[in-house]
């Protein structure tokens, strides 16, 4: 075991794969000689060389294309995108090809490749830096989507996403990048995609929460101990596919779900366990599925404190389980 | 000082409307490479009319010909080497008969069949062919030319001598993979050969409304690589430019640009009908050029043709290709159960769930569907 | 009033438009001389000249971003996507600037404009020419999404909608193009955004569906009718802005609700109405909220008929909101 | 017949080491333009140290600077009439300045304050002038480049005579607009003048892994419009070349792409450390080309320039923007109810909702953000 940041986490694993797997390679813009703007890929090209850690030029359109490419040909692309924000020029790309290669090849032709990109408020990054469009992605069959909210997850998810053999979307909580800290183990990790973690027991309500807003729930939490309420905290880690029992059982047992997650309300990942709770475990719920998310407007600048969910607000949305 | 943009050369060709070729340019191919390439152009084209004639009988529910551009294709793809890669678009289909891809894989393609090696989940032509190292087609245009480019990446890093060729029509050239594809391309020095088979229109957008360039070769600068215009309609010389595109791939000095100029004889698709929007005569002075027929009359200079030989080949191909379409008639559809195979590697939770759903339904499926495009 | 298929109505309303404000435009791939693939466009070019109804170079990227460019300069784009499966190519366009543009700037750059596309299985087209991405335009803050079921909705809500200061993705149920027929509204003809309909009034179960699915729906009330369930069913019209309260009077009326769609379930639009009802309705629902959509799967050629929600699937989610 | 790819011409230049003009090369542009010119790029050097200070000072949160490109996008825009239009992208600082933008327009801006006109939306230099003609900048590389050629479709079809302006970097050109924009504005002769600031880096990627193109400016015959090389450091060469392209705009005879030969003298923003990546050597050589010293020297000679004068304006522009950075700093943040408006004309009932769920909420607002990008 070794203590990391989340941040350090991304490129252990990162050089765990490297070494262990020659197939695969890193690229995108910046992450060559510089290392990335967040350092996530600090030391790569140093080690690897330039032929398995390269900058390529501004279009993500051909940094996912060229990665399709590769993944056709066999070997294995971990492809960064600078922000999350800036993913849209190569959404045709993820969307209508690497999503829908297997299945329009039946089975032929497969795309095993991973796009990391950093997600997320929370540091001052206004309208293009902030941006959370998990459920773009989790709306699209065909792609894993997997965010990871502690520095050991955050291995273990990575390695498993460069084993994966389909594509996987791997999103980073920039937020937490160098605030998460914990015991990280060395070598081999692999956190199977599709498992959530229970992050705390609880018997009143059940949160489910990502990213970077697991910490805030967790203060959440403690608050809302002190005022008499036991809260558990679920924390998915893959959204798709879903560990879709751990949550119902939670909200079985409790009667009361919050979801809590950055992004807009509408057509969210929050909307998306609201229903499926709603569908499958009302006859146990006990008061309205509440989803403390962003608001629907694009994400602010200086107002961005207030935009995201915090102790307050997820707070509130706990009481409103209770009364309403 | 202003670089006033350039014109368009004429297009490179061998094949004399006598049937000659030019001087010094014949790349005199063996008899049996040039037997061959007559006669997968002359089965693409009875495939392509006997595919059409199914969908006007309402057999099958699309089709889209590649009459006119079969030298251009079969010419481009006979320049690689088996172990080569294709990413195709939609109008190539000479690549998989010049592959020898079993007749049977094509046909039940058409159909959707169980058969059918992408268990019916694209319309007709939408190929996939893994054993040829044809790499699977879809409908967005353009897409597969960063495919390519990223192919042609790996291939280098892995140090291995494969060389990847895409094909895209003049409309793909307005697509962001095309931009994008081209730069990565140039600038890894990726082993690949783009061919753009210029045919003039995009369904009913002619060339001069899809670009101001010139031509399609020269925008090949922009990217750092050599372009070259080739006249789509002579397969000697579009074999002939890409098999040099395809050696210096080969040897390392990257990619190149063949635009082969021709010209869509038929509507764009089944759904299409050309006479709305294009004039007849500009046709008829294409169809002076047909491919087969000029390649046809080089042959017979040679002594490589006979009206028996060219009877033979329409009477294997109708055969064969009745045959093949008789056994996919014969097959299912894909079963109920491979609607949920493939989206990823294992069935996740939810798919088995959502497949115990649909098995659990009673009652007779409807079926008021519509027609491709209504 | 005019009889007309649903394709007639887009056609009038465009023509209607174009005539009475000379800054509407109409352009995209094929529309110009050839009408249009679906010759939704027929005769624009004849009457109003290449100027006002032309065909663009294969570039749905630059077909929104010059429409950005047009509505910012001050006319009125309506831009036609060929198909909405090809959109994607123009994604970044849509959700990074259109969206954005008037709250980024304060307000001082606006971005009226129309983007039209049909959208929709049911036509054999197979896996890129059949898809319902709706959802990805209604997560995203900043665009209003309209889904018209009949004719003269079709003309009304496309009018408001160029007539709109705001961007708005007008959807086209390509599947009922000819089928659906009605009475249309001669001249002038406005359906207010943000404003739903109840298609048929009933007692026990709350339908909402849009698009082709309104009809299967009516032919799947007809049925339940048989079998003694009173079926009330709603069409939005509007996605974004959402006529809330026409939705949950309705389920709190019945008790019942079932979303019928033809999206991939994951983070859809059903799944966003499911989760509307389960934190605003919760103490009146009697069952499950049921989601009857397409499967978490691409679209499928072969098996298209069985993919899509049909009048049995409609029935079995009614029938699960009562035994559960 | 292998169109092998075209080499770089040389930039077009006018002013001389020793701040002569070239033989015949002189536009004689009056004393006031001049003086203007000069004026506004110190100014806009002035400026941008200044905010780079308060970045360091932690009083505003971001910044990018322009240090070196002052006569690149000065002359450019010098070049059009007020009533023309600029789509701008994160690295023309000086164009605000040029076209009179308040100061604390542009200062209240970087501190996303009540008084900002973008509301607080968008991080430090993302300005948005709409009196100016100046449109919304966004981070997104390259979108701005078809909105550009989108506009001049519009006036177009108006029949305006107005011409646009959109500016890019290097990096910008292997986005999806640049093909899209520049090829729409190809084809529908749009009244655009495309001005790529080549500064050789696009943060820490120097251009060879860019493009393998020979220059920018080659790229423009792939669209069927003239495509310049132009000495971006020198402010009588880029508004020569810039004049002449926006005539030939207004004239109705389409597009130009500009590429000014440049580099970027500071890091790519606020955020980055240069040094990282970047040889010192090269930076020194272009310290040798500074547009500011050139042009001096220029004017210098025409007996137009006084140190007093540059004292003047020095001493005003810090005074300005001092006076200014206080007003912005007294300034409160956009109020609570801000960030609901304008995401449509009117605020839809969700909106309200949402509003009245933030403003009912009770206690301390927290505020543990950590910084850009960390
Ligand atoms: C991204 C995208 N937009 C639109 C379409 C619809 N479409 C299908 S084929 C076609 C024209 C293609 O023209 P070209 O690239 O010249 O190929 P050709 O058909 O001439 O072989 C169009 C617009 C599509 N398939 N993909
Ligand atoms: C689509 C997109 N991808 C990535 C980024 C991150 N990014 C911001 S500036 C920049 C480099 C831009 O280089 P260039 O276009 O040459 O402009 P310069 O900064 O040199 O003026 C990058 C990669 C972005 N803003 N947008
Ligand atoms: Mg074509
Ligand atoms: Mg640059």
């Amino acid at each position: 075991m070794t203590t990391m940041t989340l941040l350090e986490a991304v490129t252990d694993a990162l050089r765990t794969e490297m070494r262990n797997d020659d197939r695969v390679v890193v690229f995108g813009e910046d992450v060559g000689r510089k290392g990335g703007v967040f350092l996530a890929t600090q030391g790569l090209q140093d080690e690897f060389g330039a032929e398995r850690c390269f900058d390529t030029p501004l279009s993500e359109c051909g940094i996912v294309g060229t990665a399709i490419g590769m993944a056709l040909y066999g070997i294995r692309p971990v492809a960064e995108i600078q922000f999350l924000d800036f993913i849209y020029p190569a959404f045709d790309q993820i969307v209508s090809e690497a999503a829908k290669m297997r299945y329009r090849s039946g089975g032929e032709y497969t795309c095993p490749l991973v796009i990391r990109s950093p997600y997320g408020g929370g540091i001052r990054g206004g309208h293009y830096h902030s941006q959370s469009s998990e459920a773009y992605f989790c709306h699209t069959p065909g792609l894993k989507v997997v965010i990871p909210s502690t520095p050991a997850d955050t291995k273990g998810l990575l390695i498993a996403a460069i084993r994966d053999e389909d594509p996987v979307i791997f999103l980073e909580p920039k937020r937490i990048y160098r605030t998460a800290k914990g015991d990280v183990p060395e070598g081999e990790h692999v956190v199977p995609l599709g498992k959530g973690r229970v992050v705390r027991e609880g018997t009143d309500v059940t949160v489910v929460a990502y990213g970077a807003m697991v910490a805030i729930c967790e203060k959440a939490a403690d608050e809302a101990q002190k005022r008499g309420r036991s809260i558990e905290i679920i924390d998915p880690r893959t959204l798709v596919p879903l560990d879709e029992p751990l949550i119902l059982e939670s909200v079985k047992k409790t009667g009361r779900c919050v979801v809590v997650f950055e992004a807009p309300r509408t057509c969210s990942y929050g909307s998306e366990i609201a229903a499926i709770v709603a569908e499958k475990a009302i006859g146990h719920l006990e008061g309205p599925v509440v989803r403390v998310g962003g608001f629907d407007t694009p994400f602010p600048y200086s107002l961005e404190h207030l935009y995201m969910p915090d102790v307050r607000r997820v707070l509130l949305g706990i009481e409103k389980t209770f009364n309403w | 000082m202003n670089r006033t943009s350039a014109t368009a050369e004429e297009p490179f060709s061998i094949l004399e409307a006598d049937g000659k070729a030019g001087r010094d340019k014949d790349p005199n191919l063996t008899p049996e490479l040039l037997k061959r390439l007559y006669e997968v152009m002359v089965t693409t084209r009875v495939l392509d009319e006997r595919a059409l004639a199914l969908q006007r009988q309402g057999r099958i529910g699309f089709y889209l010909q590649a009459l006119g551009q079969e030298a251009s294709h079969v010419g481009a793809a006979a320049a690689l080497r088996d172990s080569d890669w294709l990413f195709p678009a939609y109008r190539q289909p000479g690549i998989p008969l010049l592959r020898r891809v079993p007749l049977d894989d094509i046909v039940n393609e058409w159909f959707g069949n169980d058969g059918d090696i992408c268990k019916g989940r694209q319309m007709p032509v939408h190929y996939s062919f893994r054993q040829a190292n044809f790499v699977s087609i879809s409908s967005p245009i353009g897409t597969q030319i960063s495919h390519a480019a990223g192919a042609g990446m790996a291939a280098r890093i892995r140090g291995d001598d494969t060389v990847f060729m895409a094909f895209f029509g003049d409309g793909g050239t307005s697509s962001n993979d095309f931009h994008c594809g081209l730069n990565f391309a140039g600038v890894f020095k990726a082993p690949v050969v783009f061919v753009c088979e210029n045919n003039q229109w995009a369904i009913s957008v002619p060339l001069a409304q899809q670009t101001a360039s010139a031509s399609i070769a020269i925008t090949a600068s922009s990217y750092g690589m050599p372009g070259v215009r080739v006249d789509g309609n002579d397969v000697l010389a579009v074999y002939r430019v890409c098999k040099e595109a395809v050696e210096r791939a080969r040897k390392g000095e990257g990619p190149t640009l063949v635009e082969t100029v021709t010209y869509r004889m038929a509507s764009h698709s089944s759904s299409d009908d050309a006479a709305r929007y294009r004039d007849a005569k500009i046709h008829d002075e294409w169809k002076e050029r047909d491919p087969i027929a000029r390649f046809q009359r080089y042959l017979h200079k040679k002594k490589l043709w006979t009206e028996d030989w060219e009877l033979e080949i329409h009477e294997r191909a109708r055969h064969e290709i009745h045959e093949a379409v008789k056994r996919a008639e014969a097959l299912p559809r894909p079963s109920l159960d491979s609607l949920f195979e493939g989206v990823f590697m294992n069935l996740t939770p939810q798919l088995v769930e959502q497949r115990a759903e649909l098995l659990a339904l009673k009652g007779p499926e409807s079926e008021e569907l519509g027609h491709f495009p209504l």
